[in-house]
């Protein structure tokens, strides 16, 4: 089963056939159908887009500034309506009113990049209590959410703290925070690891694996390869024509396909290919996610 | 400059809150109905909050002094409208009482009368005048900041005066000395605060020019900008789902105002400020 | 709550010798449990009492008089200067302990226990917070401009300033509407509805902050009738 | 020589002996001598800082979040003044009165991270001519100083429009197109690769490389370690305890000064390992720059 379904224009649909408990082709979480886009005075930014979040697989989505990243996120995520075509929700349309828009975000939830556009509220415990308490839950409910999603995001010594006092990284936790304090079935982040030293990337993908282990299905925009190499099942390429879907580790090792969307190639792509072609078989197959994975390998069969 | 917490007697610091609440409650009034018309306003009516917030944090050149900032009350009330600048200049004097000690919480009835409700409709008033009549936008928004500004200070001076009546000359005689030591001083900073506004307009003529035109402040014609039926409440974005205040070129005003949008209200105090190279 | 009650006690009381009392007991307040660094403190104070003393001034001349000058010194100007300066500077550090005190985001939300419509509120909590990200991004473009030379001259520090006051308008309105699309996933609708923390206040504190003020009203009070 | 010398604190002395004109020690363009710096009712951010910027050397400056890299290049452009210390231009010690500063500022210029926080004016060039007006410039060489800026770093054509309809790459260049329009000898950048997308960042590292070809010496702050290895000449790495300085290659090779740093380990350097441990001697020596140079060299080896 692939991430993401290609589109009209895009071509490539990868197989990799993994097995669903029910069999056949499984229902998305969520999916953009044949959706068009553009904002006001503005050309298209996306035209007949076809696009796809399956449960349980980390999906990474990859394209130039300005390709459409942000807008292909807030249309997922209800932000925005599309001008033609439809969002689904498990396989169900959704509707714009009220209700459509509650079923869609508290299944669905967007971080947006910079996050100080998301703390409004003087305290980082108010600001992740405003979700919770517009899906109309009862007090000690909200409350209970609000322990949770600090605890999850490591921040629960910060709960009283004033938000303007946090550092970067900080406000980026709260951030998550009253994203995940809604329990959402997909996290959409907008590139998470922007502005973050390498520590702090670290923790965060900690994070979301554990996220992920607890059933979050997540999704990201990025513009580090490498990073999508390394974490992601899945990746989608956003370029002009459409989408191009597929397993991380097969579509970011074609050249024509990260060329056409304006990438690197990653690291561990080249290193693979070296060690494929340099001893024909002790090192083929092996792709690096990290330096340090290349090096404790090579440690390892340097003692070998 | 506020007048600070415990300056004022008890007895006047509460009747200057009664004088102020009738203006404060018919802004909150208009306020409400606002925000419960175009919901999304909240957050368009927070940020002129902020902008006022922080225009009144700016320093002023050239002046000397300590307190050489300016009130931010006459812009305010050119693009907010009085009766929302006596609701956000409220909190705005709120918060600078709590977070700063700048002025005080027995005297904010007294400080709300002469920054956010005198200062604004002074300055609006003169705003509108000088319209009709005919003036250029630059000298009619010189004009609001700089009367807002000293109107304010006059203000505050009176109710020093009445506070503190001179022992020998009465009121008018302390009037004239707190309005030698306050008002008089603030002359000059009145000018500045009138010419920093006119260049702040100006270029947001050139940059915003579709965020002002939805304020009701018309930049296109450089005379009358227009008497087009005051839609009261400035801040209404027909914000869609999403798109917000992105960026609205408002192409109709901003090519028309060009290089000279004025200033000569100023070029007599503020040597070169029209040498903006293009 | 204390900060509050000093500051009234500071107004109310007759300044000599309440207000000195006042004076002292927000200073130990905010020196000692309240642990404000001194040179904060004066930071903050020195404002306040830059407003208090030029208007105490005043009061020491009088307009006219007797004798034809048109300025003299004003009979009991001294006296009536010090009381003003003393309640005054008593109740700015009154409003101080409050200030240091209570975080912003408690009291927020509170007013619309207190009375004030919800949507004044919410302006307010957008406004609180857009300020601190305003002001930051005034400090950021200023330094940027004074990288460029932008205070070398007297006409560049005009363009400077113009151009910052026209950058704040601008981010302004671009963060309102960036926060639209932010908070719009979580259900933003108008109104900004957060949690309240659970009020934290100890019976213990609200219990000793009666006594402290009690105790200050008995003092003045024996104290007036020991000194007149 | 190395890009900067060490703290009192920092140890590690490197010495590449490259030869100079004039031989002996060459005078740093600008310095920070024994320099401290806190922030209002704040901890130290630096202690007894020395750093040191070499004429024409290429310097990357890493750190973790919050370890003081902004905070040190506001110090060397004049924009914060040292607790203690003092900052030297060409050797000489630079005053903070009026002409100081100005003598300071049109030699050294500070490219913040966020191009909105330098973009004011209404419109690119207008932007642009700030600085070079600020200099008492005739208006005719403010006009040519301009339009070279402009030109420099592509982007003639933008100069009429607004800066806040711009894309983020494009406010990005109109931000560094204002430094260069001051024609400083030292161009200092705030992570100036954060948020754009790899093309981006490669037609920014074409346009500094051009700069630096013109005779402007460059340095930037980045979290990217492979980016550093990649473009700098020398690194300087804050830490806790000081700077640490020395040749790019050999720093970022040094695996307990990059954890100390709390960095990864860059690509190049675990290849260049796994390279040299494999097959003695073919590869040693070969520390690649970016993935696409390894597959090139790869491809090139295997033809051979
Ligand atoms: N609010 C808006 N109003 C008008 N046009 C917009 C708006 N937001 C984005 N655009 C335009 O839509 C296109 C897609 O923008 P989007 O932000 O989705 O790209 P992105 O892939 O997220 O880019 P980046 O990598 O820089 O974040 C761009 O051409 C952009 O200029
Ligand atoms: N204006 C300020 N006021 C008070 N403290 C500040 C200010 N700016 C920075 N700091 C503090 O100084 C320290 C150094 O900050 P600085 O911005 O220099 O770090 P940095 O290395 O640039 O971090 P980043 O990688 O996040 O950009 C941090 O602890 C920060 O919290
Ligand atoms: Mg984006
Ligand atoms: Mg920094």
């Amino acid at each position: 089963m692939n991430g993401s379904s290609a589109t009209p224009g895009g071509g490539a649909a990868p197989a990799d056939g993994r097995a669903t408990p029910g069999g056949g082709a499984p229902t998305p979480l969520v999916a953009l159908r044949d959706v068009s886009f553009g904002y006001e005075d503005g050309p298209r930014v996306l035209d007949g887009l076809g696009f796809e979040v399956h449960e349980g697989r980390a999906l990474a989505l990859l394209g130039r500034n300005g390709s459409g990243k942000t807008t292909l996120m807030r249309l997922l995520t209800g932000g925005l309506r599309p001008r033609s075509g439809r969002v689904e929700l498990e396989g169900r349309p959704v509707s714009y009113d009220r209700a459509g828009l509650t079923r869609l975000r508290s299944a669905v939830q967007l971080v947006v990049q910079d996050p100080d556009d998301q703390l409004f509220a003087a305290s980082v415990a108010q600001d992740v209590s405003f979700g919770p308490l517009n899906l109309g839950l009862p007090e000690e409910e909200v409350r209970a959410r609000v322990d949770e999603a600090l605890a999850a995001l490591d921040i629960t010594g910060l709960g009283e703290r004033p938000t303007h006092l946090l550092s970067y990284g900080q406000r980026k936790r709260a951030a998550v925070a009253g994203a995940v304090a809604m329990r959402p079935r997909v996290l959409v982040l907008d590139e998470p690891t922007a502005g973050l030293d390498p520590d702090g990337q670290e923790r965060l993908l900690a994070t979301l694996e554990a996220l992920r282990r607890g059933g979050t299905t997540v999704m990201m925009a990025t513009h580090d390869v490498d990073l999508a190499l390394r974490w992601a099942d899945d990746v989608a390429l956003l370029t002009p024509t459409g989408v191009r879907a597929g397993p991380a580790g097969e579509l970011l090792a074609r050249a024509e396909a990260l060329r056409e969307a304006g990438l690197r190639m990653p690291w561990g792509v080249a290193v693979g290919a070296v060690l494929r072609g340099r001893d024909g078989g002790a090192g083929a197959g092996f792709v690096p996610r990290t330096a340090e994975e290349l090096a404790r390998w090579a440690a390892e069969e340097g003692r070998a | 400059m506020h007048i600070a917490e415990g300056f004022l007697p008890p007895a006047h610091a509460i009747a200057w809150v009664a004088a102020s609440a009738p203006f404060v409650v018919h802004g909150v009034r208009q306020l409400t109905r606002e925000v419960r018309e175009h919901p999304e306003s909240t957050l368009l009516l927070g940020a002129s909050g902020a902008f006022m917030f922080v225009l009144s944090a700016l320093k002023l050149p050239s002046v000397t002094g300590s307190c050489s900032h300016p009130t931010g009350s006459g812009l305010g009330a050119v693009l907010f409208r009085p009766p929302v600048v006596a609701v956000l200049g409220t909190v705005t004097l709120l918060f600078q009482a709590l977070l700063l000690a700048h002025g005080g919480l027995t005297t904010l009835g007294a400080n709300v009368f002469s920054m956010a409700v005198v200062g604004p409709w002074a300055g609006y008033g003169v705003y509108r005048l000088a319209l009709r009549c005919g003036a250029r936008l630059a000298v009619a928004v010189f004009c609001a900041a700089f009367v807002a500004d000293l109107s304010t200070y006059c203000v505050t001076s009176v109710q020093l005066a009445l506070a503190f009546p001179d022992p020998v000359g009465g009121f008018l005689g302390a009037l004239g000395k707190f309005g030698s030591i306050f008002a008089v001083t603030q002359i000059p900073l009145a000018v500045s605060e009138g010419l920093l506004t006119v260049l702040v307009v100006r270029l947001l003529a050139q940059s915003s020019a579709g965020e002002l035109a939805r304020l009701g402040v018309r930049t296109g014609g450089l005379r009358k900008a227009g008497t087009e039926a005051e839609t009261e409440n400035g801040t209404d974005t027909g914000a869609e789902a999403g798109t917000g205040t992105g960026p609205d070129t408002g192409a109709e005003a901003g090519t028309g105002t060009g290089p000279e949008t004025g200033a000569e209200a100023g070029t007599e105090t503020a040597t070169g400020t029209g040498a903006v190279a293009r | 709550m204390l900060g509050f009650g000093l500051t009234l006690l500071a107004v109310a009381l007759p300044p000599w010798p309440g207000a000195l009392l006042v004076l002292v007991t927000a200073l130990v307040v905010l020196l000692g449990p309240a642990r404000v660094p001194a040179g904060r403190l004066w930071r903050a104070y020195r404002a306040p009492l830059g407003f208090c003393v030029t208007g105490a001034a005043t009061l020491l001349v009088r307009v006219g008089g007797p004798d034809g000058a048109l300025l003299g010194p004003a009979p009991d100007g001294a006296l009536r200067a010090g009381e003003l300066l003393l309640r005054s500077s008593a109740a700015s550090l009154g409003v101080l302990v409050f200030a240091f005190t209570t975080p912003m985001s408690d009291l927020l939300p509170r007013l619309v226990r207190a009375g004030v419509p919800a949507a004044v509120v919410d302006v307010a909590v957008v406004t609180y917070r857009m300020a601190f990200l305003l002001l930051d991004s005034v400090r950021q473009v200023r330094q940027a401009q004074a990288a460029r030379l932008g205070h070398r001259t007297r006409s560049a520090a005009w363009r400077s300033l113009g151009g910052l006051g026209a950058t704040a308008f601008v981010r302004a309105f671009d963060r309102a509407g960036r926060l639209h699309t932010g908070l719009a996933g979580r259900g933003y609708d108008g109104t900004l509805r957060v949690l309240v923390p659970p009020t934290r206040v100890s019976r213990g504190f609200v219990g000793a902050s009666v006594a402290l003020l009690t105790a200050i009203v008995v003092l003045d009070a024996a104290l007036e009738g020991r000194l007149s």
